[in-house]
């Protein structure tokens, strides 16, 4: 009824029967949401407060005004907890406080949610784009100095993208040479493809050395492009990636991308589900928060950070299987028996 | 002589008397009866007007209510109203540019660019908050008027004028927003209350309903008394009681539920106020014939000295202005301006909210009510959907299927109607 | 019968109008006198509604000029021909579909009270303007789209009497008329003569030309061929001025069937 | 003249029609028989036009009966009317703008060569026909949008004539015609019925309805107001069927100007 | 008598002679120095056809090749080719569809939805790439089918159904895609071709050009002898030539270029042929010549005995199916199907190809033609922006100036043109 939504807050605490807990996530053009994020938080949730508990999910799609609607209809269900990965993390603060109002604790995860949050995770992000960047110098080794290398950043209107970009640009900036640097609209496949292939004709196909592309996306369109510009599988320059997608890891198997970078989606769901289990039981965060962080707006905020991993040929084999990445099955299909075989995975 | 036949302003339905009285005019009985047969008919013959829509959108509501019970509440009807008023507010614009038959793809970038000089000229120039709302609104006007001066003068079609705005002025608010990126606005400034400011006091609401439906009332009889006195055709008594209850009835509803949240929001009043605004100037100002005119056939409307590339650029000017407007109610919303502000889905729904509604895309016809009912349709969707929480996959699905639904109501009510063209 | 008056209210000299490859009009010339009813008959095809058109603003001529009330004028779009004084009734009747009888009948004429449509006052007098012209159209608020040919023809007709023009051109007004309804609109056209405008008539019937007209100027391919005072010409005259040959189908069915000719 | 079968190829029963609150044609009753040219008169908006479409199933009849040939008949779909043998012309034409003249004529009804339109014979055939009603045009290879009124409804008329009709309907073919023009369309609606068709022919013009036309079926107000024999009938007996009254403008105005009145 | 009368068939100028030969008709002197003065008409009256957009699009490569000379380098004009490929198939389905007078707003849901159903039956579920890549086109004849059904039978505005799709078929893609992602296609199958295979044998490419030039200039010459022999007007000998010079030139042209790089792209060969063909269903079939019908007036259309509804039906069909094979281009080009395949840009990109080619949105008009140039232009931008590497903010608002200045071209050199109706 009309009044359910302001009056009991308060008694909120100490309510009996099953928890509801919200789950906002950004978009639905990557798979790891959907894949990983969601049903690893479910379990968690499911595991620390029981079966009975209420997830209630949406996706904003990559949309800030939606989601703020998603907010507001958390708010309007009156969850106990929020766990809120934002489309855009600034933006975001007027819907956390309006929640934090409400007395619903919110959880940032992924991205540092500005505004009143009670609890912070996420995968380090600057860092993504600096281990993207120091595993491509590393491969490159002297040829840094010989060439040219291509930049395939993420989409401008995605606020994550410009912490990989300048993460980026911090560990290569004086190192090599960049060619070409582009946004890519939509962090769109096709776009990047464009892109590099407007970046082969520009430059000359010899002078390439390197692709920083910021996804597997995106590195799947630049492969495209190398591979018409006539690279031959053995001579392809190193292209980074990002998300470890399935296809990815296949063409790393392969040898056709040279790397992804790896985010421990277990680790990192997990602790946000322990901080909305113990944010809706109105329990203290100390014992499971690791660290402190302090946002524009918020100082000290119980946080776990995970630390986002490099996943070239070597890597592959030790995550098969484990929960958060893909089973053997998945990735040995027909196509990739041989590759699979010679990196030992079975 | 003649009291007691009826005659139908609002849509065209044939129901006047000539002074040679045609024999072959089938005249309303008078009274409750004749007005129950009259909408028999009319249900027969599929010449409802917005009733389809509203069955489509009460059944919306019936089935999210069955799925999950808080659909209903004021709370979440207090959001879904307010939510569309932003897309309610472009929807406007574009229905004046579907009355000319044109279309305005722009509506999105120009409400994002908008909101940008908002927030740079407010939060990093430290303007006058005011001040920059205005500036953003005349920006967006001055964006629609370079539009029509595209279309109409230089006779670019009006699809690649808007198209060029949907990139140029897209790309115009990155640059704007710099490498800042999103900027958050005052918690507490004008931009931030549109959203969320109510009226608390019990008396606005009820105060505002009551102000409508005794207006209502009371213009029908003023109508009324001059059309007998000049000897045309007027409602009956009973007819204009009728109506003032229709139009009562859902507007005491409505307050009685905003009252039982927080009280009347702020954007519904402004949403409702320009809704009425712009359905008076269309149907009550020289302005808005000689838009419809323009929109029935350009050729006729220039014929008749009417000043064709004026009526365009200044409805591509009001299109552009209701974008920026709407941008405001947008940027109110995540009280931010940031990057990603006017794409996305935006257009589409706007566009939609206005088709859905009933304004036809091939010109000429029209009324600015269908933005606020195509954009409470597609905002139910949205709400609802984000009551049930399923997987995005699924509910792109389903929300596809429910637009087509709603709408699907409305078609086979008027396909037994035979229009003249198409409709 | 009634003075006309030796300047021409309206004059045209030496008008030519090109559509792509067809050259549509050549050096037409035509006087048009206050208290006259001039007709403009021809052949389908002829030009007639060319240069109408030509007159009334909407597709200006090429080349040639024209002479308002004794002085060269400008005409370049509807508007301005109308500010002369010029009300047109056009063959394609050029009506807007959606808007109703009486929005069609004051369109960019509105009459408004404090600023406001005065939709009473219009369709009050939208009742009456219909009536006289003995129409019967069974609501001014239906859209004229689903009116009959000859109701959107009589629309069109009264459109033109809103104003207060000095010459009235009508480009076969009595095309989709019946009987009685042509009977008014012949009588009209007498009134507006003795009210001292000019009026221009296209017609293809030769009995109405005879019946209203002072003078007929016949437009043969685009080009002048020659002008009548009715009352010293035959039918015959005329039929074989438009058809360039005095032996034509008309003649021969002529011959063909006299019994039927009254 | 010409021998009249006892069955009529057409007749209509009971036909009814309403459009929104507007009774537009009540029980109306019509029979057209082979070898016989029927005249469908009556006032502007007595329902000629909608009684021609309900025939030609462009807007069926709400209630009544069709007979074709003595039998029932069903017509939903212009396509149906058609395939009965109906060719149809009507008062608003129904051109498509966009196509030149020769795609409207053949439209529906296009000539192949190998499954490919043969543009060539549909020209040269488009070519015959129009110059057999007279009519020039500068190309028919131009859009019909630019033609003239006369021209385009020529080429309406033109169209009906190219299947193998047994009932052909004019609504008002004559309308927009010039002199020449309109003595080649009553020529040709003579061999029409001289070649065993059935035509129903619509028109306000009651000397061209008198020298064509075998019977005068009036309609007034939606009803059926009487069938004439026209040979019997004198012309201000139909039009008092017209108007409903034999005092009316036609009367007073034939009274007021006799001297014109030929 | 009448040779040497010409006639222009293609764009309905008027220039043939009736029997009773019209004597205002204007007849070109004959030889080159009609053609010329013809010409020099034509310059000041606006009926050009396609010379403003190619006009457009040359300069655009100037402007470009300024910047970079890499832009007409025979790599980059390759590439720049078969990327318009996608862009370029997908619009030759809208352009039937504004032929109509209608919309398609789902073509890039459809795309990508049948990208998706060929990745999951190729890869996932092991079919033969072939019957795959069938089922996949099949699925977008199917979808577009459903779209003219709820258009055409249900009477449901197109603009939502597509709408509808838009979202359906979205859905439906991420739904069949499920928790894989994206799924990388086979390096060496058919769809990795399509985008990746050159003749490189150097006769293909000039073999084409010759083949091309010489079925024009036979198929120019029978015409012209059918003509003489019915005695309807015919082009003269003259005239003929200077034609097929006209398009030998371009052909050879392109022949050479491809041969300087890899040789003649597969994808050109079959975006290439699709133009060709629906070009001739369009202009040379009953099919077409009802597409073109409906779309003038759907009313007489019907009055001539047209079955209006399956016309539509089809045409939504040819849509769906163009938008399915336009979606292999694509996913050719990445060599995958994932979760933003048809998303994004792509759907005004298709529809801005058909409108800047010169088809117009109020149906009627139109050739497929314009999908080839309108693909081209709006490629060239993309190739030219990649080859400079702008910033995307700036590289938003070259793009929609420069879409505009293309287009403003066509309108001004329109403009002189008296059109009847709206264009
Ligand atoms: N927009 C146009 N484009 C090309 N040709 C045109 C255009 N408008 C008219 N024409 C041509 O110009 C000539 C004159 O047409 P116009 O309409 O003036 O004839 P008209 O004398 O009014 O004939 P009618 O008696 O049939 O109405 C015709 O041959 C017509 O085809
Ligand atoms: N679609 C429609 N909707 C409403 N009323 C209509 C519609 N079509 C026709 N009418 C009305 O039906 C009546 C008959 O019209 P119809 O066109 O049949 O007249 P008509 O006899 O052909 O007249 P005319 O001689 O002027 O052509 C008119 O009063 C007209 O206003
Ligand atoms: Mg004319
Ligand atoms: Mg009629």
């Amino acid at each position: 009824s009309a009044d359910e939504a302001g009056d009991n807050a308060d008694s909120k605490k100490d309510k009996k029967g099953p928890l509801t807990i919200g789950l906002l996530l950004p978009e639905n053009q990557t798979a790891r949401y959907e894949r990983f994020d969601k049903p690893l938080m479910e379990k968690k949730i499911k595991e620390l407060a029981g079966e009975d508990t209420k997830i209630l999910y949406s996706n904003a799609k990559q949309d800030a005004n939606l989601q703020q609607q998603q907010v507001d209809t958390m708010i309007t269900k009156n969850v106990d907890a929020l766990i809120l990965d934002a489309v855009d993390a600034k933006s975001v603060s007027s819907s956390v406080k309006k929640a934090d109002d409400r007395d619903i604790p919110v959880v940032a995860y992924d991205r540092l949610a500005e505004g009143p949050i009670k609890a912070y995770t996420s995968v380090d992000n600057p860092r993504v784009g600096k281990i993207q960047a120091t595993s491509l110098l590393k491969e490159l080794g002297d040829k840094a100095d010989k060439g040219q290398i291509v930049m395939m950043n993420g989409s401008v209107t995605d606020p994550n993208a410009k912490m990989y970009k300048e993460g980026a640009h911090s560990v290569l900036d004086g190192k090599v040479k960049v060619g070409k640097e582009y946004d890519t609209k939509e962090w769109k496949p096709e776009n990047a493809n464009e892109n590099m292939k407007g970046a082969l004709s520009s430059l000359g196909k010899k002078k390439i050395v390197g692709v920083y592309s910021a996804n597997d996306g995106m590195a799947g369109g630049v492969i495209t492009a190398l591979k018409g510009a006539g690279f031959a599988k053995d001579e392809m320059p190193p292209v980074t990636g990002q998300d470890a997608e399935l296809n990815a890891v296949q063409r790393i198997l392969t040898g056709e991308q040279f790397m992804s970078v790896y985010k421990p989606y277990v680790p990192e769901t997990e602790a946000a589900a322990k901080f909305a289990v113990a944010l809706a039981k109105g329990e203290k965060l100390d014992d499971i928060a690791t660290s402190k962080t302090d946002s524009e707006s918020e100082k000290g905020v119980p946080t776990i950070i995970v630390k986002p991993l490099p996943l070239t040929q070597d890597e592959v084999k030790q995550y098969v299987g484990k929960a958060g990445f893909f089973t053997a099955k998945e990735i040995c299909t027909a196509k990739f028996k041989d590759a699979c075989d010679k990196a030992g995975i079975k | 002589m003649t009291t007691g036949t009826p005659t139908e302003e609002t849509d065209g339905a044939a129901k006047g008397a000539s002074t040679a009285l045609d024999p072959r005019l089938l005249v309303r009985q008078e009274g409750f009866k004749g007005y129950a047969g009259d909408l028999g008919r009319r249900l027969r013959t599929g010449e409802l007007g917005s009733v389809p829509v509203v069955v489509g959108l009460l059944i919306i509501a019936a089935v999210f209510q069955l799925q999950d019970s808080a659909f209903l509440s004021a709370n979440n009807l207090s959001d879904l109203f307010i939510q569309s008023a932003g897309t309610g507010l472009i929807a406007v614009g574009i229905v004046f540019v579907l009355i000319l038959g044109e279309i305005d793809l722009s509506v999105g970038s120009v409400s994002g660019m908008s909101a940008a000089v908002l927030a740079v000229f407010n939060v990093n120039q430290g303007m006058n908050e005011v001040l920059a709302l205005i500036l953003a609104i005349l920006t967006g006007t001055a964006a629609g008027a370079l539009h029509g001066f595209f279309f109409a003068k230089i006779g670019v079609p009006a699809f690649v004028v808007t198209l060029a705005g949907l990139l140029g002025w897209n790309g115009l608010m990155l640059q704007i927003l710099g490498p800042t990126g999103t900027i958050n606005l005052d918690d507490d400034g004008v931009v931030a209350q549109l959203t969320n400011h109510y009226f608390s006091d019990k008396i606005a609401a009820t105060g505002l309903a009551t102000v409508c439906s005794l207006a209502f009332l009371g213009f029908s009889l003023l109508d009324a008394r001059r059309r007998k006195a000049a000897g045309v055709p007027s409602r009956p008594l009973s007819e204009i009681i009728l109506r003032t209850v229709v139009v009562a009835v859902p507007a005491f509803a409505a307050a009685a539920v905003f009252n039982s949240y927080k009280g009347l929001p702020l954007a519904v009043v402004i949403f409702l106020g320009v809704v009425l605004l712009s359905d008076f100037v269309l149907r009550r100002t020289t302005y808005g014939r000689k838009v419809f005119a323009v929109g029935g056939s350009s050729e006729a409307a220039g014929r008749a000295g009417i000043n064709v590339p004026m009526i365009r650029i200044t409805v591509y000017a009001i299109a552009g202005t209701m974008a920026a407007v709407g941008g405001m109610f947008f940027a109110s919303q995540i009280n931010a301006a940031n990057q990603s502000s006017g794409a996305g889905s935006l257009l589409m729904n706007c566009i939609a909210a206005a088709v859905i509604g009933g304004t036809s895309l091939f010109g000429g016809r029209g009324k600015t009510w269908s933005a606020l009912l195509g954009a409470l349709v597609i905002q139910s969707i949205n709400s609802g959907m984000a009551l049930l929480g399923t997987g995005s996959a699924v509910r792109d699905m389903i929300t596809g299927a429910v637009l087509l639904a709603a709408v699907v109501i409305d078609s086979v009510s008027r396909r037994t109607q035979k229009t003249a063209g198409r409709a | 019968m009634i003075h006309v008056s030796a300047t021409p209210v309206l004059a045209l000299r030496g008008i030519s109008k090109r559509f792509g490859a067809v050259q549509a009009l050549t050096d037409v010339e035509l006087e048009i006198h206050p208290h006259e009813v001039v007709a403009l008959v021809g052949d389908n095809g002829a030009g007639k509604s060319t240069l109408v058109k030509a007159i009334a603003g909407v597709g200006p001529a090429d080349e040639g000029t024209l002479e308002w009330e004794g002085s060269p004028a400008e005409i370049n779009r509807p508007h301005d021909a109308q500010d002369l004084g010029i009300a047109t009734v056009y063959q394609d009747l050029a009506l807007c579909d959606n808007l109703d009888v009486v929005g069609n009948l004051f369109l960019g004429n509105e009459l408004r009270a404090r600023g406001i449509l005065d939709e009473v006052e219009m369709e009050r007098r939208a009742r009456e303007l219909l009536a006289t012209l003995s129409i019967r159209i069974p609501s001014v608020r239906i859209p004229v789209a689903s009116l009959s040919g000859g109701q959107r023809q009589t629309v069109a007709i009264a459109r033109s009497l809103l104003g207060e023009p000095k010459v009235v051109i009508l480009d076969e007004p009595t095309a989709a008329l019946g009987v009685e309804q042509t009977a008014q609109v012949l009588d009209l056209v007498e009134r507006l003569r003795e009210r001292g405008l000019g009026v221009l008539l296209i017609s293809h019937n030769m009995a109405e030309v005879r019946e209203v007209c002072d003078r007929v100027a016949v437009l043969r391919l685009g080009r002048n061929n020659g002008t009548f005072q009715v009352s010293e010409t035959s039918q015959e005259q005329i039929v074989s001025a438009i058809t360039g040959a005095t032996d034509n189908v008309v003649t021969r069915r002529e011959a063909r069937t006299p019994e039927v000719d009254q």
